[in-house]
């Protein structure tokens, strides 16, 4: 378990949805172990394709082709919970969450599926209910903590999101997709979304992430490396400041006259 | 009130049919699912004059837009075109409606139909607003105008390149006769040498027929060439309304808006 | 460990008293049943309580199955008549009926399950509500035209038995006896329901992909999920049959599982309560009105207008309702309960950490 | 705790006498439910009119079976637990999903209806009497009928529905045919599936393969919608013409009704039709029932009718008293004089000797219910049926 | 040999009638996303108008026969919009399988309705005398005119849905809503108006087809249940959205039927269950899908 050590290993991927159209085209990319690595560019580069690609989630609306490896195994024809099993984890640009549910419940479902053997799905649910310290810092970080026992039906737009990252960190993946976690967010709340990444990355080591994100101040701030994507292609690949430095970069995404 | 007020002969003998208009906003509020995304929204634009809309990912020019459409989110406010003859409120119409009356919106993600050729497309957008006798001419001078739309005419959105795509938008916004053009992100996904062309057309538009046009720009060498005035947005609320030509010189002000 | 306080919904879902609660109905609804056939009425609310049974259990069947894990089906009535005919089949056996009723069980769970695992794995839960639809038809066909499920005219004589040395071929002890198999099959339920794979199920049919996404496997719990209504519509059919020495294949029928969905709907489809409590409510509606005009030939236009306003308005049914109206009579009664609960609680520092924050 | 010890909880002695009616009035059997209350309801005017059973009235309370599903076996539960004495059943999951509710409470209880034999035999109880026709009885007679009538004809075709009834009625049609010692032979069987609306393709195949059948008969083992809609898929060939007998069992007035005076040459059997009997008795209910109602009555009518009159013979003959024990054995003893003739029980088997009426007919819009008829047999039921045991039954088509 | 043709033919003509049945679903999916449950009780209510339309004729003249036709098609189209507005402009909102339940309701409610409306005894018509007649093809192949007529008439049906769809502004405004309802809006298409209209042009089919329907066979309330199982298995088999898919897989059921109840007639009932169960394995999403959103 070094640091270095390749756990996302993504080859040559197309995607191309039903309506025929190419979202990405021939990305390859990889991820080493404890590397936080952003993905940027204009909207409907692929981003968010890229990222439900690698999940499995496309299944029903796209054909994808490429290879695609986690620890080293091939996973391009598993179902997505097999390789949320496999340690992927993701949330959503829109957050995805159980509208009649509580947030405990929340939590309490990501910790079913991290478990194994069939002794989980007996147990009682309020067995689950407990928090585990690391979860408790989190939830108080986001500051769920006053809705813990809220459906979410009744929550906004932005502590959704907060909710669906919380539960997704609760299924302690080894490898975490963040699409636009702040996006929605006030500049307080993307200040506490960054605390919570800084956090989970100091408590567990061999946590690598992908982060797609259009604040720059959470890329600078989260990520080591950055690859821009652009019309479904990685058009740059580098460290933030690189990828700022480049020229194209600066066209297509960034602006002509980025502060540098 | 009678429902026939918007169709677009009734708007054209109200305003007069090339008459001068102004286009005013004011108080436009959008939210989503209760999660407001834009507060207090308000400009004018006068014939033949161009505003541009800057703000950084999330600001809410597109909700601006939208909401001027009365497309996506809840919107509140006034929206009114304005002749020396008389006043269309539009506050209260339907997308529709909005659309008839001269209104146009050239969608981000470009939104082309999938299943329909392009020619159909600029022939249906058309119909609906000058009616089936007016259409076919009509068509004709937009491919006149941007005639690099021309040799698309029987291919189908899939077959065509963003930029292309882009292209055919604005060529369908044209066809709808628009008093007011509202062009979202037109640069977006394109090329430097695409983005110079559509620059040009638009120009050349605004130049030739004296359109109103609203922009939502990231880009702002975009939007200083095509501007006469600049609305910073900053997360959902207008900081400040400027003549372009200050910008010109020094451009501090709206980088601190639109960079990073 | 932190744990945080959840507030109890005893009657929308089964809380931890359960065991109390069920033993208490059967003795309530027993020691009633008892009485009335002292004081003489036999035929009184204690046999619509018997006929009810295995009504409800197949209406709770369709529960499990659309509100527990998101799969519709019209035809349940498939996996219900195959317990009924397990139970018509095996009428010269000398059986025990329990026995019957556990082996009628497992003929309508099993073959749900594998009916699920085929279709499951290869379409959408749209599909295949269509599919079951056609597979009930299919067998309604098959059924009639073959001479081992009596076609049409049904098979006759099926045998009660006895339990435990007590004759059922009287009401009342065939109704206890009906009360007692209902209750096993709720509690067993109830341990699904309070389970993680109940609220996985229920998961599944919220957002099935954000729980794919999250790592449960949403195929296996739905295909699992649906064995389990369809032993409970098994257990159902031979209920039915056992009662009415009689099973026939107008069960299988899209009008029989058509009730039930609607039954189920009304009471909620994703409580636990729900879908018993919606069948007694529309067969006691219907007892009520029949003989009116809309009672009996215009009941289908009651039913299909009272599901088409529970989808658009009350997608949650009753006990939803039921439910939200709790939730807003105001935190009021919540924090009286949690104060309540802070005196029972020997945890220290439970109830102080919630609403705290950082 | 036997149910059966205490079924007096009806009503007291000064009130009207109840009559339970337990049938379809719902669903795609409700116009046979409806039409065998209307039997029912003018027989109970017409003996209230003339003062009710020892001077109390009778009252006619309805419930409806609703097609056998589970909430129409409590309207069962409601009906014997409101009346004096219980009349109904016509659909088969009904009557036997009632059956069990009948024998505990052991009220007295007249079947108008329930022709399948199985379910006939299901639903013997010793409180319950059947009073009309099973499968067996009426296809034997109508194979008898139809030996007698076409000595000559030994070939026929067969378009029957694809299940149980449909195999039943034909074997009996074959046994009542050998029974008077004939030949019989099937040429051509067409199956057509019970539930299809169209069945045009199976028609065009009997069409096709009819090939000369000047000397041969056709038998529509069918009922109700399957036979409307044969002839409908069988006039555009002229096809029932083609064949020198044709036949069918069931309720064919209401087909023919339905068909507005279209109707071809066609046999029938069934428990009744009021245009093929000739009694006073069914001359003076013909006339009071279309005093009361507009057309003349149905098969079903006639036995809602009867069913009432046995039902109020048993109650003369206990004078008035609803006691369930001295009904049931009235029930058993009494001689009702029936539009269709004198009937009774036959000794022991809780099952009356009603005759089944075979006839031959035609469409004729100027015609009562535009349906002439030409000919008539009565067949007396045969007291060596056993209507309770029905015979083995077969899976194969007979001939 | 003769027997096969007018196997073929007779099972032509079920499998036009089927899909008169069967496209107005696929349109109305086509256009709406709307699995619409309720189809086959509204090809059963079109049939009950049809004989109220004739007024008591049993057997009417070819004008009569027509005009009732048309008036049926058309009481149906006043139906299907009023159906909108009551009901289907809010299914849009929902996901699939809620609006499985509510057109679900809706099949209950019409089964429900027929009989208080139309009484409870079976009904019947019959076709005009002049049609109600064979005809004899070359080789002494004897089919009923009726059947030709069925054939044509679908064959017309998906030619005028083919050109209505690919060829006019209302098709292209259908396709412009059901690819995205918002920008369709927005380029000034009344897009609630052509989901009615369309609507209505989905009801108006179910009319026609339950007219076409009603002179064949006897009229009770089962009649939709029965239907609308025939039409799933079609629509699965072909996939939702393509007209001529629908028509292809109509005809080739019904000639499959056919020839099932001519060479085996006791496994003629599971046919179009085996051939379901089959498309599901093969082709899960059937064999002329349109793309299916999920
Ligand atoms: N289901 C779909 N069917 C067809 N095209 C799609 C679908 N989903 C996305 N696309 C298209 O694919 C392209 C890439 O979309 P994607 O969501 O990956 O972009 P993104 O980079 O995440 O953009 P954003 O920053 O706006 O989230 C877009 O042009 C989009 O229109
Ligand atoms: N359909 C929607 N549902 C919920 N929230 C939305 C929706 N559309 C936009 N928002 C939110 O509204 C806010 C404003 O978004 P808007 O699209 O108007 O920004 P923008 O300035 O156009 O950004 P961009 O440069 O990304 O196009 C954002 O926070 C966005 O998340
Ligand atoms: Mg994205
Ligand atoms: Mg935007």
């Amino acid at each position: 378990m070094t640091a270095g050590e390749e756990v996302l290993a993504v080859s040559d991927l197309d995607v191309r949805y039903r309506s025929g159209f190419q979202a990405v085209s021939g990305v390859s990319l990889s991820l080493a172990r404890n590397e936080r690595l952003a993905v940027i560019g204009p909207n409907g580069a692929g981003k968010t394709s890229l990222v439900s690609a690698i999940c499995g989630d496309l299944r029903r609306k796209a054909s994808v082709t490429g290879d695609l490896r986690i620890e080293g195994r091939s996973v391009a024809r598993r179902r997505p919970h097999v390789r949320a099993r496999m340690g992927l984890g993701r949330t959503y640009q829109v957050a995805q969450v159980f509208p009649g549910m509580t947030v405990l419940e929340h939590l309490a479902l990501a910790r079913i599926a991290r478990r194994r053997g069939v002794g989980r799905w007996l147990r009682e649910v309020k067995s689950e209910f407990e928090l585990t310290d690391a979860e408790a810092k989190v939830i108080d970080l986001l500051g769920l903590r006053k809705v813990l026992t809220q459906r979410v039906s009744q929550l906004g737009q932005g502590d959704l999101k907060l909710v669906e990252l919380a539960a997704t960190l609760c299924a302690e993946p080894q490898i975490l997709l963040l699409d636009e976690p702040t996006a929605g967010m006030g500049s307080r709340e993307a200040e506490n979304v960054c605390e919570v990444i800084e956090t989970i990355v100091a408590l567990r080591p061999s946590l690598s992430i992908i982060l797609i994100e259009h604040n720059m101040d959470v890329v600078f701030r989260v990520a080591q490396r950055a690859i821009v994507m652009h019309q479904g292609r990685v058009i740059a690949d580098g460290t933030p400041d690189d990828v700022r430095a480049d020229s194209e970069v600066r066209a297509l995404y960034l602006g002509y006259h980025a502060g540098a | 009130m009678p429902r026939r007020r918007f169709t677009a002969a009734a708007v054209d003998e109200k305003l007069g049919k090339d008459a001068r208009c102004e286009f005013r906003v004011s108080g436009l509020n959008v939210s989503y699912g209760g999660v407001r995304a834009l507060r207090d929204m308000t400009f004018t634009v006068r014939h033949g004059e161009a505003v541009a809309l800057v703000g950084r990912n999330g600001a809410g020019k597109t909700s601006t837009l939208q909401g001027i459409m009365r497309f996506g989110g809840r919107a509140t406010g006034s929206v009114v075109l304005e002749s020396a003859a008389a006043t269309v409120d539009l506050s209260r119409a339907k997308t529709y409606e909005v659309a008839r009356a001269g209104v146009t919106l050239v969608p981000d993600s470009r939104r082309l139909f999938p299943r329909l050729e392009i020619g159909h497309i600029l022939r249906l957008c058309a119909e609906e607003v000058v009616g089936r006798k007016a259409a076919a001419e009509r068509v004709d001078w937009v491919l006149h105008l941007v005639p690099a739309v021309a040799p698309w005419l029987d291919r189908k959105r899939g077959e065509l390149s963003g930029g292309q795509q882009q292209l055919v938008a604005i060529a369908r916004g044209l066809a709808m006769r628009p008093r007011v053009l509202l062009l979202d992100e037109p640069s977006e996904g394109l090329s430097p040498v695409a983005r110079q062309d559509v620059l040009e057309v638009v120009l050349n538009l605004k130049r030739a027929t004296g359109m109103a046009m609203v922009v939502a720009e990231q880009n702002i060498d975009f939007a200083l060439a095509l501007a006469d005035s600049i609305v910073g947005l900053v997360s959902g609320s207008p900081m400040w309304t400027k003549d372009a030509e200050v910008f010109r010189q020094d451009r501090t002000e709206i980088e601190s808006v639109v960079a990073l | 460990m932190s744990r945080p306080v959840v507030p109890s919904r005893w009657w929308a879902h089964p809380g931890e008293s359960l065991w109390v609660r069920m033993v208490l109905i059967v003795v309530v609804a027993g020691l009633y049943v008892a009485w009335i056939d002292n004081v003489g009425v036999n035929t009184g609310l204690g046999s619509v309580l018997m006929l009810i049974i295995p009504g409800a259990l197949f209406a709770l069947a369709m529960g499990v199955s659309y509100g527990w894990c998101g799969l519709v089906t019209f035809g349940q009535g498939a996996f219900f008549s195959m317990g009924g005919f397990t139970a018509a089949l095996l009428r010269e056996k000398e059986l025990s009926p329990l026995s019957v009723v556990v082996l009628g069980g497992v003929v309508g769970g099993f073959a749900a399950w594998v009916f699920a695992a085929l279709v499951l794995r290869r379409s959408t839960s749209l599909w295949f509500a269509m599919l079951t639809l056609a597979f009930g038809q299919f067998l309604f066909e098959y059924g009639n035209k073959s001479s081992h499920f009596g076609g049409p005219d049904g098979i006759a004589g099926i045998p009660r038995g006895s339990v435990f040395g007590q004759d059922l071929l009287m009401q009342w002890p065939f109704t206890i006896y009906s009360l007692i198999v209902a209750t096993v099959v709720m509690l067993v339920l109830a341990v699904v329901y309070v389970s993680g794979f109940g609220m996985v199920g229920r998961a599944a049919r919220l957002n099935s992909q954000r729980a794919e996404a999250l790592g449960l496997n949403v195929v296996m719990i739905q295909v699992t999920m649906f064995g389990v209504s369809g032993a409970v519509a098994g257990v159902a059919g031979v209920l039915l049959a056992q009662q009415q020495s009689f099973f026939s294949t107008g069960y299988l029928g899209l009008q029989f599982a058509g009730a039930a969905i609607v039954a189920a709907m009304i009471g909620g489809v994703n409580s636990y309560w729900g879908p018993l409590i919606g069948f007694t409510i529309l067969a006691l509606a219907q007892n009520q009105l029949a003989g009116s005009t809309l009672g009996s030939v215009g009941w289908d236009l009651v039913l299909g207008v009272g599901v088409v306003i529970i989808v658009l308005l009350a997608p949650d049914g009753l006990m939803g309702g039921l439910d939200s109206a709790r939730r807003s009579l105001g935190r009021r009664m919540t924090r009286r309960a949690r104060v309540d609960r802070r005196r029972e609680s020997s945890e220290p520092r439970a109830p102080e950490a919630v609403g705290e924050g950082s | 705790a036997c149910g059966g010890g205490d079924g007096s909880s009806g009503s007291d002695d000064d009130g009207p006498i109840t009559i339970g009616f337990f049938h379809s009035l719902s669903g795609v059997n409700a116009g046979f439910g409806q039409q065998t209350l209307q039997g029912a309801q003018l027989a109970v005017k017409l003996a209230n009119a003339d003062g009710g059973v020892d001077g109390r009235d009778l009252e006619l309370k309805t419930h409806d079976d609703q097609d056998g599903s589970v909430s129409g076996t409590i309207n069962a539960v409601r009906a014997l637990q409101d009346s004096d004495i219980l009349m109904g059943g016509s659909l088969s999951a009904a009557c036997a999903g009632a059956a069990d509710a009948i024998g505990q409470t052991g009220k007295p209880t007249i079947y108008a209806g329930c022709s399948p034999n199985e379910i006939v035999s299901t639903l013997k109880r010793d409180n319950a009497f059947h009073i009309f026709g099973t499968n067996f009885s009426i296809g034997s007679s109508i194979g008898r009928a139809m030996k007698q009538e076409f000595p000559d004809v030994n070939t026929w075709d067969l378009y029957c529905t694809n299940n149980l009834t449909g195999f039943q009625i034909w074997n009996s049609v074959y046994d009542g045919i050998k029974a008077e010692g004939g030949d019989v032979s099937l040429d051509q069987q067409v199956l057509v599936d019970p539930t299809a609306t169209d069945t045009r393709t199976q028609v065009s195949q009997l069409a096709a393969g009819a090939g000369d059948a000047s000397s041969k008969g056709l038998f529509l083992s069918t009922f109700g919608a399957a036979t409307t809609t044969f002839l409908k898929g069988a006039e555009p060939y002229g096809l029932t013409d083609k064949y020198a007998a044709v036949a069918t069992s069931g309720a064919f007035d209401l087909t023919a009704w339905s068909l507005k005076g279209t109707s071809p040459q066609m046999w029938n059997g069934f428990t009744y039709y009021y245009g093929a009997v000739n009694t006073p008795e069914n001359a003076a209910f013909v006339k009071a029932y279309e005093d009361e109602y507009d057309g003349p009555p149905s098969g079903f009518a006639y036995q809602g009718y009867t069913a009432v009159q046995v039902a109020i013979a048993a109650l003369e003959e206990t004078k008035g008293d609803t006691d369930a024990k001295g009904l049931i054995d009235a029930l058993g003893k009494v001689t009702v004089k029936s539009p269709a003739g004198e009937i009774h029980n036959i000794d022991g088997l809780n099952q009356y000797n009603t005759p089944v009426v075979v006839w031959k007919s035609v469409g004729d819009p100027s015609a009562p219910q535009g349906l002439k008829v030409l000919k008539s047999v009565l067949v007396p039921a045969q007291d060596d049926i056993n209507f309770w045991q029905p015979e083995e039954d077969s899976e194969q088509l007979k001939g | 040999m003769s027997s096969f043709i007018v196997a073929v033919i007779s099972g032509l003509s079920a499998g036009a009638l089927l899909f008169l049945a069967a496209s107005g679903l696929t349109l109305v999916f086509g256009v709406m996303r709307i699995i619409n449950f309720a189809q086959g009780a509204m090809v059963m209510l079109g049939a009950f108008i049809f004989h109220s339309a004739l007024f008591g004729q049993f057997q009417p003249t070819i004008p009569a026969f027509v005009l009732s036709v048309m008036i049926t098609t058309l009481a149906m189209a006043v139906f299907g919009v009023l159906l909108d507005v009551i009901l289907v402009h809010r299914l849009v909102k929902l996901d699939e399988v809620p609006v499985l339940l509510a057109t679900f309701g809706l099949l209950l409610a019409i089964t429900g309705a027929v009989p208080l409306l139309f009484g409870t005894l079976p009904l019947s018509s019959s076709l005009p005398k002049s049609i109600d007649r064979t005809v004899t093809l070359g080789s002494g192949v004897v089919v009923p005119l009726y059947d030709l007529i069925l054939i044509v008439v679908a064959a017309v049906i998906t030619a005028f849905l083919a050109w209505l769809l690919n060829s006019t502004g209302f098709g292209r405004r259908v396709k412009a809503v059901s690819d995205d309802s918002d920008m369709a809006e927005a380029s000034g298409v009344r897009s609630g108006s052509i989901r009615m209209l369309a609507f209505a042009l989905g009801s108006a089919l179910a009319g026609l087809g339950g007219a076409l329907f009603a002179p064949l066979v006897t009229l009770d309330s089962g009649l939709g249940a029965g239907i609308v199982v025939e039409v799933f298995v079609v629509i699965v088999v072909a996939g939702l959205g393509s007209i001529w898919g629908a028509l292809v897989v109509c005809l080739l059921l019904s000639i499959l039927v056919a020839m099932f109840s001519l060479y085996a007639a006791d496994l003629q009932p599971y046919v179009l269950y085996s051939v379901m169960g089959l498309a599901i394995l093969l082709k899960p999403g059937g064999f002329f899908g349109a793309r299916h959103s999920e």
